[in-house]
Order: C-alpha cells, then structure tokens, then sequence
C-alpha cells in the first residue's frame, strides 16, 4: 500500500504546460517583480502568475487595503499596476524565472484587454489569466458587468483571437450562474477556467472607529472562509464544462490541495496561503501531498484529479 | 534537479518531525490566529521634536523589537507605517515627519484623539552586545534607531559598550532628539551644527580612524548605499533599514520588493550578506503603482 | 465616560415588538420544540425563532447534515419539521416561553406560505419570518427560485394580505442583487428584511473517503466566514430600504453584535453562535455589549445602529 | 427582573474573572477550534456477539469517557450514533445491532473497509467510587454500560467496588457480552436463559432486598423510566442513558430534545434531578421530522 517518496509523481499537464507540481502562484499575491516570482519558483511554485496587468498604470484604493479576520482575508487592492508598457518591461527575459509564468490581464473594455495582451506580445509568458471576476475594483470585473455570459464570451473571443497560448478565464464565486459563464468562456475557445477569484464583497467594521476599515469599504474574501465555495464551484464545473479547471480559494496545506483536485480541478493556484505559511507554503503543500500519496498509495497526482464525483 | 530532490527530502523529514501536523483535521503549523486589523489607541501626549516632527505617544501592550514598525490608521483618510521610536512601559511612541497628506492630518491630532495601529511588522536589527558601536542616523531615517540605542544600552550597561551615534540632517533646527541622545555626533547639509556635511562623509572619517564590529543605518537610500559600501570596504558589519512603499505590512500584496525580498516582513533591516544579493538596493525602488524605478 | 451598568440600556424595539435586548435566536438552530425555545428565552435572548415549518412534514436529507470547518459550519439540514399541524400543536401557549417567538414559515409554492400562515393562526406569534433563501432544499429558497424580486414580491404579499402580525422576509447573502430583493419585500408590505441567510453553498470533500461528507453533498455556509459578508449585506441594506434590518451571519461575541448594529442592523439574530459558546451565547454576548458600552460611553444601544455610516 | 439583573452582574464577573477575553480580536473562550468531521478509519477485527450483533474494532487514538457515543459514517449512506463499547489502548470498537438499511449495510463490512467516525459526543456517566452500583441493561442497551463497568473495576480495583450487572434480553439467543462480564445476572423475557421476566422486574426483587449507592442503565425507555421511579421511591440514585433521533450530535439542530435538553450534548447520560425535571422522560419522543410523538 505505501509508496517510496521516489515514485510518487505530482507532475501535472495544464494545456499542455508541463508543471513539476500542481501548485501554482495566485495573481496578486507576490506577482508584482521578476525577482519576486523568481522566489517563489524556488520556494517550490509549479508554476507563478503575476499580478494582474492594466493598459494604463493604476495606484489602486487606499489603505488599508488588506486585512485578515480569523476566517480569511479581505482585501481591496484595486488593482495597483504599473500598466502595460511597464510591466513588459519588468517581466522580459522570463528565462530567469524556473517555472512558467502566467500573465494576468485586465480591462474596463474588450480593447484594453487586447492592448494589453499586445504589450505582452513579446514576453516570454506560458499562459495568459483574464479575471473577469475582481468585486471590489471600479470599472474592471464584476462591477464593470464582466461577470455576464455575454460579456465573458466577447472578452474571451477577443483574447483567443490575438494568442495562441493558452487562455484560462478567471470566474467569480459570487456569481450563481457560475456554469454558464464558465461555458460561454470555453465556447470563446479558453483553454481553462480558473475558479475561482475572491468571495463577497465582505465588510469589517472597527467598532471604536465606527466605520469599515478598508479604504473601500469592502473587499474580496479569500482563505478559509473561500475553501468550501470554491471547492463546490469546481465540483459543479466539472460536471459542466469539458476544458480542465484551476482551483483556487482557501488552499494552504496538502490535504486542501488534494480536495481541490479531487473536486476536478487539475492544477490549484494558492494566494492566501502565502500568508498562512510563508513563501514556501508551496514546498510544504507539496510535501504534505508526498507524504499523504505515499501512505494512502497514490503514485501518480493525476489519478486523484475528480475522484470525489460518482 | 538533486537539489529539488534534497528540498523534498529536507520536507519530509522535517514532517516526520512533526513541525508539519499532517494527520489532524489542520495541517498548519500556524495555530494562533492574528487578526491584521487595526486596534484604536488614544493619543495621550504629543511633543514637538523639531519643526516638522512631532512624537505622538498612546498606550499598547504590543511588544517589539528595535527597527519594527506599525502602520498607523486615520479612518477614512489612509494607513501608513512608521518606526515605534519610543519605548517606556506600556507607553509607545511615533515620531512622524510631516510630509504629505496624511502625515499633515495626523500632525493635526490632539491628545484624546484616536488613531488605529497594527503591528507590529517586520524583522527588527539584530542585538549584539559587548561591541563597538556605530549607529548612522539621516534626518527622520534616526527614529529607527531610538530604540535600538534604548535597547544596546540597556543591554550592554555594565559590559564596555561604545556607542557612536552619528546624525545627519540638513540644517540645526532638523536635528532629532538631542536631549535623548546628549552624545550624538552631528552633522548638518549647511553646518549649522556640529560638522558641516553629510552623515556619510563623517561616517567615512571615523570609519577610517576607529574599527566599528557593528554598524546601524537609516535614512535616505543613497546614504545607505554608500554606508554600506564603505562598511564592505572596512570589512565591518553592518545592518541598515530599508524604505518602500507599504501597502499590506505583512507580507502578500509584493508592493514592497527589493530584489525578491520583501520589506515589510523580510525586512526592513537587512544584513550585509543579504544586501550584497539585493541588486535593486540603492538603485532600484518601486512607486506605489508597483513600478520599479531609478530610486 | 464610563457609564455604570445600571445605566446601560439594551432594549430595542422591532417593527413594535419590545425586545429587552437585541439578540434573537436564528431559525434552525434549536428552535424544534416549545421547551427549547424556553430554555433558549432562560439563556439570555431577546427573543426566539421557530425552525423553518411547511405544510407537510418533512424528513430532511440525510445525514450528515450539519459538520464544522475551522471557518463556520455547513449546513444541508433539508428543512426537516413535523409539518404545521403537529408545529401548531406543539408551539400552542407560548405564554411559557418568556420572550417573543417568530414563527419561520416555508412553502414550495406562494399557496403553501399562506396555509402555514393559515395554520399558526391561532398560534401567539410574535412576527412570521419567512426565508427565501435556503441555499440547499430542492423545491425551496433559491433552488426553488423564490429569491427573485418577482417571486419575493408575490410571496410577500400574499403572506401580508393574511396576517396582522410583522413580516420579516429573510434574503440570500448569494444573491449579487440584494436590495432588488428587498426592495421587492419592502414594496409587497414587509415590516423587516433578516440579512442574511447562509452562504454558498459550499462543500468539503473528505478526502480519504473522496466523497462529500454532507448526504446532499453541499451546505450553507454559516459562521465566523459568512461574518464580513453579512456585515456588507446589511450595510448596503440600510441605505438601500427604509424598513429595519436584523443581521444575521456569524455572531457570537458582544463585539460581532455591535459591529452589525454599527452596519444599520436593528437586532441581531445568531445561530452558529450556540456552537461556538454555548445556549448561553445569548447572555455571553449581551454581557459583553454591556462591558463594552460603559467602557466605550454609551448608554443606549439604540444610539449605535447604523453609525458607521457616513 | 431581579433574577435578571443577578444574571448580568453575573456575567459582569465572569468577564471581570477573565474567563471570557474582552479585549482582544477574539473574545470567545473557546480557542481551539474543531472540526465536526468524519475521520476515516479502517476496521481491523470484527466479531459476532449474537445473531443481530456484531462488534467493529478500529484503531483510533479518541479520548471519551463511558457514554459517549461517536457518529459512524458511511459514504454516500448516512450516518448514525453508536456507543464506544470496547476501548483498549487505541482500539475502540462499536457493537451494532442488525436493525435496518444503515445497520445492514454496516453489517456487511468487511475487515480492511473503512467508516468514518466522529466524536466522541455527549456526556458520559459519571464514575462513583467505593459504592454499591447496579447496572442495568436492556437489549443493545448494554452496550452503553460496558466500559462504564470496565472503568468502575479498574477505579475500583481494591477498593471493595461491588458491581452488580442486570442484563435483559427477549431471549437467550440474544444474551450480549457473557463472556465479557461472566457474573451478570440475566434476565429472559422468555425464560431461556436466567431469571424470566424483564430487566425491571429482576431489578424491583433486587433493590427489595439489597441497597445500591448508584444504578445505571440504559435500554428501552420504557425500561428506563421504570428504574429510574424505583430508584425514587427507594431513594437511590441513579443515571439512565436517554435515546433519540440524532442529526448533528453536537446541539445545534434541535432533533434530540428531550424537554429542553439535547441528549446529545447535555446528555445522552442525565441523572435523577434532571431526569425529574424532564417531562417527556417515558412518555413522549421525537421522530425524524422532529415531531414530539407518545413513546
Ligand atoms: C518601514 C517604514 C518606517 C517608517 N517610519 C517612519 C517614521 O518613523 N517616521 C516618519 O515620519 N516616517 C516614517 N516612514 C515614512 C512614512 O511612512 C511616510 O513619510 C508617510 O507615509 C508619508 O505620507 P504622506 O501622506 O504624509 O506623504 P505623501 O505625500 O503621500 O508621501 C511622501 C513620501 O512618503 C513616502 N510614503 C508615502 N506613503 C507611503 C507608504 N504607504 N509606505 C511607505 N512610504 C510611503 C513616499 O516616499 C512618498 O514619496 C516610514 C516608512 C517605512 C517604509
Ligand atoms: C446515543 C445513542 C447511542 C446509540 N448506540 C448504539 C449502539 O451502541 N449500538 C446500536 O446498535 N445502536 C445504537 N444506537 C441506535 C442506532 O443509532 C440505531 O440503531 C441505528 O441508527 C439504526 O439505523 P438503521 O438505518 O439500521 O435503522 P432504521 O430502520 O433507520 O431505524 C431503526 C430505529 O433506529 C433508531 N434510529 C435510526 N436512526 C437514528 C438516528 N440517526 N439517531 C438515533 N436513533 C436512530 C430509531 O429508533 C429507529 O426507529 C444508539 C442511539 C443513540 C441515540
Ligand atoms: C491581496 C490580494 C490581491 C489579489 N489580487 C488579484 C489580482 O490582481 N488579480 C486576480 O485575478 N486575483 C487577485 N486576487 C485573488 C486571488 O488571486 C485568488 O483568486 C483569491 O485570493 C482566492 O485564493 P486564495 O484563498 O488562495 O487567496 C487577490 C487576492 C488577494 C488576497
Ligand atoms: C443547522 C442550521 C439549520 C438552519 N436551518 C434554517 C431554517 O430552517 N430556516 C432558516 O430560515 N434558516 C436556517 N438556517 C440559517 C440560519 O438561520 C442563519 O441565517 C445562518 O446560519 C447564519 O447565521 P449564523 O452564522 O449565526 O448561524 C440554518 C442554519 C444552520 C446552521
Ligand atoms: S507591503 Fe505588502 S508585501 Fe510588503
Ligand atoms: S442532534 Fe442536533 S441538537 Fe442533538
């Protein structure tokens, strides 16, 4: 029954991106530098996404623009980014970076997304994320209406035509119809979705301040608190759609990393988690997975992926 | 590849001994559960240190270590961090420049009024005793160093410590806490105090004269730079504190890289062996877009 | 400042029901049995809700029903209750039970509200709440399509036309358009909006079974996670409707209780709360808005409703 | 309103005592958070205890105390409450009666399969030394008492404990754990074995003649009630284990009440003044749509 470390595989395949293990970096947590992405390669990241890109470079809210509570995180960034022309800039010569990196971009409007996916024209990315999926950020995601069918599959379509990498549209868990935003990005031609982006919006109120304590009042919950919502989102796309599916939400140990693929999702991406274990909250996740594979005698990572569906 | 390997096996190992809870329902080794979120303290004294800076005193049980910071809230406006420069019982300390906007606003509170904190953040420097000393202050740059100076005294009293506190500041009315401090050597941009110069080039005249086993440095960026440099040159230690734009304070939003190290929580304080890797240190800093600029 | 205890004032008063404090025990959560209610009424609350009863009885799912995570609890109870004959039987002279009691009322159809409604008649309820917002029973809430303006409306109105009593319509956390809900309440005659009822839902996989663990394989999220989101919820609900708010989602301390007020809540409902410190949260928590008033100068807790807002 | 009134300033202190925490980000006493949750574990050994009850050992490092009851899970199935009734260094075993589809399925496991578990649940009896104690159980009952009477004789080891075990069964066949407690007085209801007659009436003779400090008993309500009015009149105490539908087992659904307790965390375990209070005791119980219903 048990397995040696030696044989146990957790190599997974992601669009025919090859990864050494399927943990991949969250965009939006570390992804601003090379030489943070760089790091977190070597703590372990199968793969890194940075952190989502504009046309135009953009402050973001105030602070505070994240906070924790003991069941997850808040946060509110509003997607500071140094726009386009700078971030292709920050992010040339890849090769640096051990493990494929993932391109996150954004837009008010389809053509700010097509900008954007130009300026990258000449970056060495592996895939390119479009989270249409942001609650807490004017003008881009679910506030701008990305979060319909119709908007999804124009956006969608408009990136596929200009690529030929792989693109992974990023969904949101507040949106019931999950599955059919889902599909109207795999009818566009994704090539996977990622479930899922932050939860809510969420509110805190510091109740000697009387008032909500971050900056735009509201945020997007990730953490704990996400875990099971994006555990159910993956098990119901599963069933829905035919493109593999990335899970994200809550995932800071191995054996959360394995319910997630058991759900059906063939790689998990990690955010919160960085800060629930640090930077080599991936080697650990990995580690954990190991161990818990080799004592329940599963050698191959792959062979877990949508066990949990009848 | 054999070190990818090894990485793995270093892992298991340390699950097997059980820094890694695997079997239980949390597998986290991180039990107790910190809230990042502001806590309200009263301002309960303000002074006046030098025409722009003002020390704002309140009440916390919050314990840290010299060259920690904690970012300070004013609801509704913004949340930026500042140096505890002050220590005494459960009575901290900010000493804050006034520059911008915010800091303005909070220039503007009253005792009674107040203010969220939450902290403390980052790793602080590093306590050596029985040494020679040197500690290198550039304007605001030396409300790190207060404690730090509390502390090393407090640690080394009976034990031969020799503490040179260098200060810098551009002009006599800037320098910082010369009561506190009655033995600092100054210097000042226009030299209408102590010598006439930077804290870098007094730095560098003692430096040649007098072996330092440790030296503590911030302020400006160049400064630290060329601290540090003569520092290697001497083949002394030294740990500097450095500055970037803060956003979360603890770790996740990459607002606040240098060269892959973050600030707020791997920093402010780096040591020589891990400034000689940072590439960006002195030269590169990022704006709060998140681009990375000629600092 | 300091206020003395004998000054503090926690009574509220909610669509003209006096409460002596504005904790109120959340439907499902104990309220099965007459003698339950009382001991809950014996345990601090300022009033008590009856579990979810429909026409006929019902089973519910199987279990597992209810487990626990480290960030709240999940829930797919499936609206088990004895129907509303045997309901009426068994809450006949509430005069035992000290406190207010509301009846929560469920149906299938817009027809089945009205004859529970029918069949609590003779029944001394104080209020008659009903949820169109289960997140997990088929023919109910959402999965029934009751948390649409249209329907809520309909449903609302028709429960109004029969009785006397309050109305409080309870809404879905999970539903991106809730102050159209509401509003649609607010418009059909209801007297108060509960915000919210559980979130998701969500599901936990164990993963050496590689099955769900709930028997109807996911749950509403309740608790510490669905906090922030309640918070935000009836935040946008206080400038959203003119009617009162009792907040709902995650409370178990004094602090979590002034938080909500602060967010527009009127009173407060808490049901994962029992979990988390006992029957006697209801006390706990009003003990703790107490300390916290007289340190904080205040004497009235009526004064803190809705005050983090601008 | 006076009781009120004590109540708050009760509580008042208790904050004061510090035993609920004000101040900090999280007030609630309880810290340590757990997790409700089925923990897979494999069944090592099974044995046939009578025709309708087989006994399934599985390795778990759980602490309880006799009483408690552990919800046992079968994927896809259900999950239902059992008694913890063998216990030896960390194997734990649950003797389960053949009684409909859950039990039947159960029945049908085979070493190597494996059920979830969690718990344990409920109060369990409460451990009196140096006494007279009868135990009473009826049918599958007795599977509640067995390591209660385990505990008793290694509490009492030398302290001249006089156990008295009445055991009812409808027939000889069905006569559980003789070899486990060889001096059980038993009780057929068809004569086929021991005394004939219920448990009750054995143990109406019994307590004519002989005084007992403390009985236990756990069987058909019915059974339960009975005992518990001759320990009355005898003014003898006693504890029962109480029986009903359980969804949660751990008192947030309501289903398990009995006039205002939940057996499944203020019970299943209650002793006289309680029992007393409880007016559904004997008479009225709950179905699985959580109708009060004559039992
Ligand atoms: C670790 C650390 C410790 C600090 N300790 C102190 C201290 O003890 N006393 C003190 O007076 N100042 C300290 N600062 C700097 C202080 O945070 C800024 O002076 C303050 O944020 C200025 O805000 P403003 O709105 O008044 O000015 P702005 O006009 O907004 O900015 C003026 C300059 O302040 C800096 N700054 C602004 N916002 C931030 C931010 N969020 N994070 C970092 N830098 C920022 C930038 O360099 C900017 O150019 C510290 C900074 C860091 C990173
Ligand atoms: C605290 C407690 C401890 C128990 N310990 C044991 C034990 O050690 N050994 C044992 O054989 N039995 C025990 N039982 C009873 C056991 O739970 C039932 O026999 C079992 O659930 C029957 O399930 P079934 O599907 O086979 O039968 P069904 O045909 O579903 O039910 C048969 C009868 O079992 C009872 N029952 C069914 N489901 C439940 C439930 N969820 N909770 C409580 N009772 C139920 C009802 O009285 C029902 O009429 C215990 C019950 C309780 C409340
Ligand atoms: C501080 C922070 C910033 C984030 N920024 C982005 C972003 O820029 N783009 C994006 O697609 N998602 C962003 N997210 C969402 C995460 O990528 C992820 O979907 C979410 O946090 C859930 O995963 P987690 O629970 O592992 O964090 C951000 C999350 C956090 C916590
Ligand atoms: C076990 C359980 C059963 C519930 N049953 C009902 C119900 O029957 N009717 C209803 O309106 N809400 C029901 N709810 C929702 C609660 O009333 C409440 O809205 C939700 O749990 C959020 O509050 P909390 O975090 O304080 O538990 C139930 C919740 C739980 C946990
Ligand atoms: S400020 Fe967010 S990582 Fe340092
Ligand atoms: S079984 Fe849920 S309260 Fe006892």
């Amino acid at each position: 029954m048990r397995v040696s470390v030696s044989k146990i595989d957790l190599s997974v395949s992601l669009c025919n991106i090859k990864l050494t293990n399927p943990t991949i970096l969250a965009s939006g947590i570390l992804g601003t530098t090379k030489a943070l992405l760089k790091r977190v390669a070597e703590n372990g990241a199968g793969a890194v996404t940075i952190k989502s890109v504009s046309v135009e470079p953009r402050e973001g809210h105030k602070n505070p623009t994240v906070i924790t509570f003991e069941a997850g995180m808040l946060n509110a960034v509003g997607y500071s980014n140094p726009g386009v022309e700078a971030a292709a800039r920050e992010f040339k010569d890849l090769q640096d970076v051990s493990v494929p990196v993932i391109a996150s971009v954004i837009g008010t409007q389809k053509k700010d997304f097509v900008r954007v996916v130009e300026g990258f024209s000449k970056t060495k990315f592996s895939a390119i994320e479009i989270p249409l999926s942001c609650p807490h950020t004017p003008g881009f995601g679910l506030l701008a209406g990305q979060g319909t069918p119709k908007a999804t599959f124009e956006i969608t379509s408009a990136v596929r035509r200009l690529t030929k990498l792989p693109v992974f549209v990023k969904v949101s868990p507040n949106i019931p119809e999950i599955c059919t935003i889902a599909k109207a990005a795999e009818d566009a031609g994704a090539d996977a979705i990622t479930a899922v982006n932050s939860m809510g919006p969420g509110m805190i109120i510091n109740i000697e301040a009387q008032k909500p304590i971050l900056s735009f009042k509201v945020g997007g919950i990730s953490g704990d608190a996400l875990r099971p919502v994006a555990v159910r989102c993956v098990y119901d796309l599963y069933k829905a759609i035919k493109i593999p599916i990335i899970g994200v939400g809550g995932i800071s140990t191995g054996r959360h990393a394995i319910e997630m693929l058991m759900a059906g999702a063939s790689a998990v991406e990690i955010g919160t988690g960085v800060y629930y274990r640090g930077v080599d909250v991936f080697r650990k996740v990995c580690g954990e997975m190991t161990v818990w594979m080799q004592e329940n005698g599963i050698k191959n990572v792959k062979s877990i992926i949508g066990v949990a569906h009848d | 590849m054999v070190l990818k390997t090894l990485k793995v096996l270093l892992v298991l190992h340390m699950i097997k001994r059980k820094k890694i809870k695997l079997v239980s329902f949390s597998s986290r080794e991180i039990e107790e559960k910190k809230a990042e979120q502001p806590v309200m303290v009263k301002i309960c004294k303000i002074t006046k240190e030098s025409p722009g800076v003002k020390i704002f005193f309140f009440e916390s049980d919050v314990k840290f270590t010299p060259g920690q910071f904690v970012m300070v809230w004013i609801p509704l406006l913004d949340e930026k961090p500042f140096t505890i420069s002050y220590f005494q019982d459960n009575i901290l300390g900010i000493s804050v420049l006034k520059r911008g906007l915010f800091t303005s606003v909070l220039h503007s509170k009253k005792v009674g009024d107040t203010i969220g904190i939450r902290g403390p953040y980052g790793r602080g420097f590093n306590i050596k005793t029985n040494l020679n000393v040197c500690v290198v202050g550039g304007g605001i740059g030396m409300a790190s160093l207060t404690t730090l100076v509390d502390k090393l005294n407090s640690v080394n009293n009976k034990q031969g410590l020799n503490i040179t506190i260098i200060h810098g500041a551009r002009t006599a009315a800037e320098i910082l806490y010369q009561k506190r401090f009655r033995d600092m050597k100054l210097c000042t941009e226009d030299g209408t105090a102590g010598f006439k110069g930077t804290a870098v080039d007094l730095f560098e005249n003692l430096i040649k004269r007098q072996r330092f086993d440790t030296v503590y440095a911030c302020g400006p960026e160049k400064m630290l730079y060329k601290i540090f440099e003569l520092c290697q040159r001497n083949k002394t230690n030294c740990e500097v504190s450095l500055d970037r734009y803060i956003k979360c304070g603890f770790g996740v939003c990459g607002q606040c890289d240098c060269s892959g190290r973050r600030i707020c929580v791997d920093g402010p304080v780096f040591n020589m062996e891990e400034l000689s890797e940072m590439k960006d240190f002195g030269k590169m800093t990022v704006t709060k877009t998140g681009e990375r600029v000629i600092c």
